[in-house]
């Protein structure tokens, strides 16, 4: 698991998975959308503390070698500015055969989304800005 | 006997205090008692069940005890991804 | 959903689907892989009647856009020889959320494995080859 | 009456019959009843139910009637992927 504040080339991560003894690889990239919650996103920040995103990532992909048949997996998450269209978040995994890759796949996306930690900051089209999942800056709006 | 703390604010936590860290002098035990006397202070208000916490770069909850030294971070609600 | 003898170019595939609307992409390719029953594979062919292959391969992709929430969808499979370790499928979907993703591209995955005339011959160290999936093939080996 | 009839094998069918395609005369009126008929001329082993069939380049099943002038399609077990 790594955090990069430059954009992820998913071809080469994809690449570093392949193994002659791997039949399936299954990917999830997350992309920045225009819109969230009925507001327009022009730009989008993430906010990230590295030091336990990344432990904690190496984590969650170590669980997931434990508990599905997969030979290999890996984890990226960008910080820093990114525009609507950029990959924020990239998780590949290598398996035999396809259904543990994508049961891999799921279990470390979903795990990454609330365990490392990492803010989203949302700036919209009338100025206004918010922290996703904060509840008092979802008030304030 | 009061404990030398650094807390080091992140996202909105950070906004809303106005600082990235501060060094505090504390007698509280835990983690949990930390927050709630760092809410009042610069009105951390997201409910501490979706907050995290981490002492000195490793994840802790918030039974977790600290200790003089110990540097604490105070994590908003994540949204990774 | 597209046929090719020559390499597919995943990261130019996926870029299809970007959307500014769209904040999940799950994707999967398929491997060519060393071993298949135990058998140490060389090489692998594959024949495709690509007429039906690409129609019905459409059908399954439509079917997909109805039963998930997903924003786009593409599939592209190779036919002829390849080497180990080569991309000969790929799937990509793209979605608002993650879910529906995951869901779309495995129902399309899973369907073309079984509905599309395409058929895998494996060249084996020993001299021998096969076409995986027949009876005949597999007792005689 | 006598039907006149293409025959198109793939993959293993085409191995087993030794040539790809053959036009053949024929009494029979359904897609089960040609593969029947086939089967023992070319020895095309594999059991109907793992093999599919199309009739001018549309997917059909074992009980799709067939007339003079088809093609017919035989696909063996199919291994996509």
């Amino acid at each position: 698991m790594k955090v990069t504040s430059s954009g992820i080339d998913i071809a080469m991560c994809s690449q570093q998975l392949i193994n002659s003894g791997a039949g399936a690889f299954a990917g999830f990239e997350g992309w920045v959308r225009n819109y969230n919650d009925g507001h327009k996103v022009l730009q989008l920040e993430y906010e990230v503390y590295t030091p336990i995103a990344e432990s904690e990532g190496r984590k969650i992909i170590q669980e997931a070698k434990e508990r599905f048949d997969i030979l290999d997996a890996q984890g990226i998450h960008r910080s820093g500015l990114l525009e609507i269209g950029e990959c924020a978040v990239w998780v590949g995994v290598s398996s035999v055969h396809r259904n543990e890759a994508f049961d891999a796949c799921r279990y470390i996306i979903d795990h990454i989304k609330v365990r490392l930690p990492i803010w989203k900051k949302e700036y919209y089209e009338n100025g206004d800005s918010g922290w996703v999942n904060c509840e008092q800056c979802a008030a304030a709006m | 006997m009061n404990k030398l703390i650094t807390v080091v604010y992140f996202a909105i936590f950070r906004e809303k205090a106005g600082i990235s860290e501060e060094v505090i002098s504390t007698t509280v035990n835990s983690t949990a008692e930390l927050f709630r006397e760092l809410k009042d202070r610069h009105k951390l208000n997201e409910p501490l069940g979706h907050c995290k916490v981490a002492i000195n770069d490793d994840l802790a909850d918030w039974e977790s005890k600290i200790k003089d030294g110990d540097t604490v971070l105070l994590f908003p609600p994540v949204a990774g991804g």
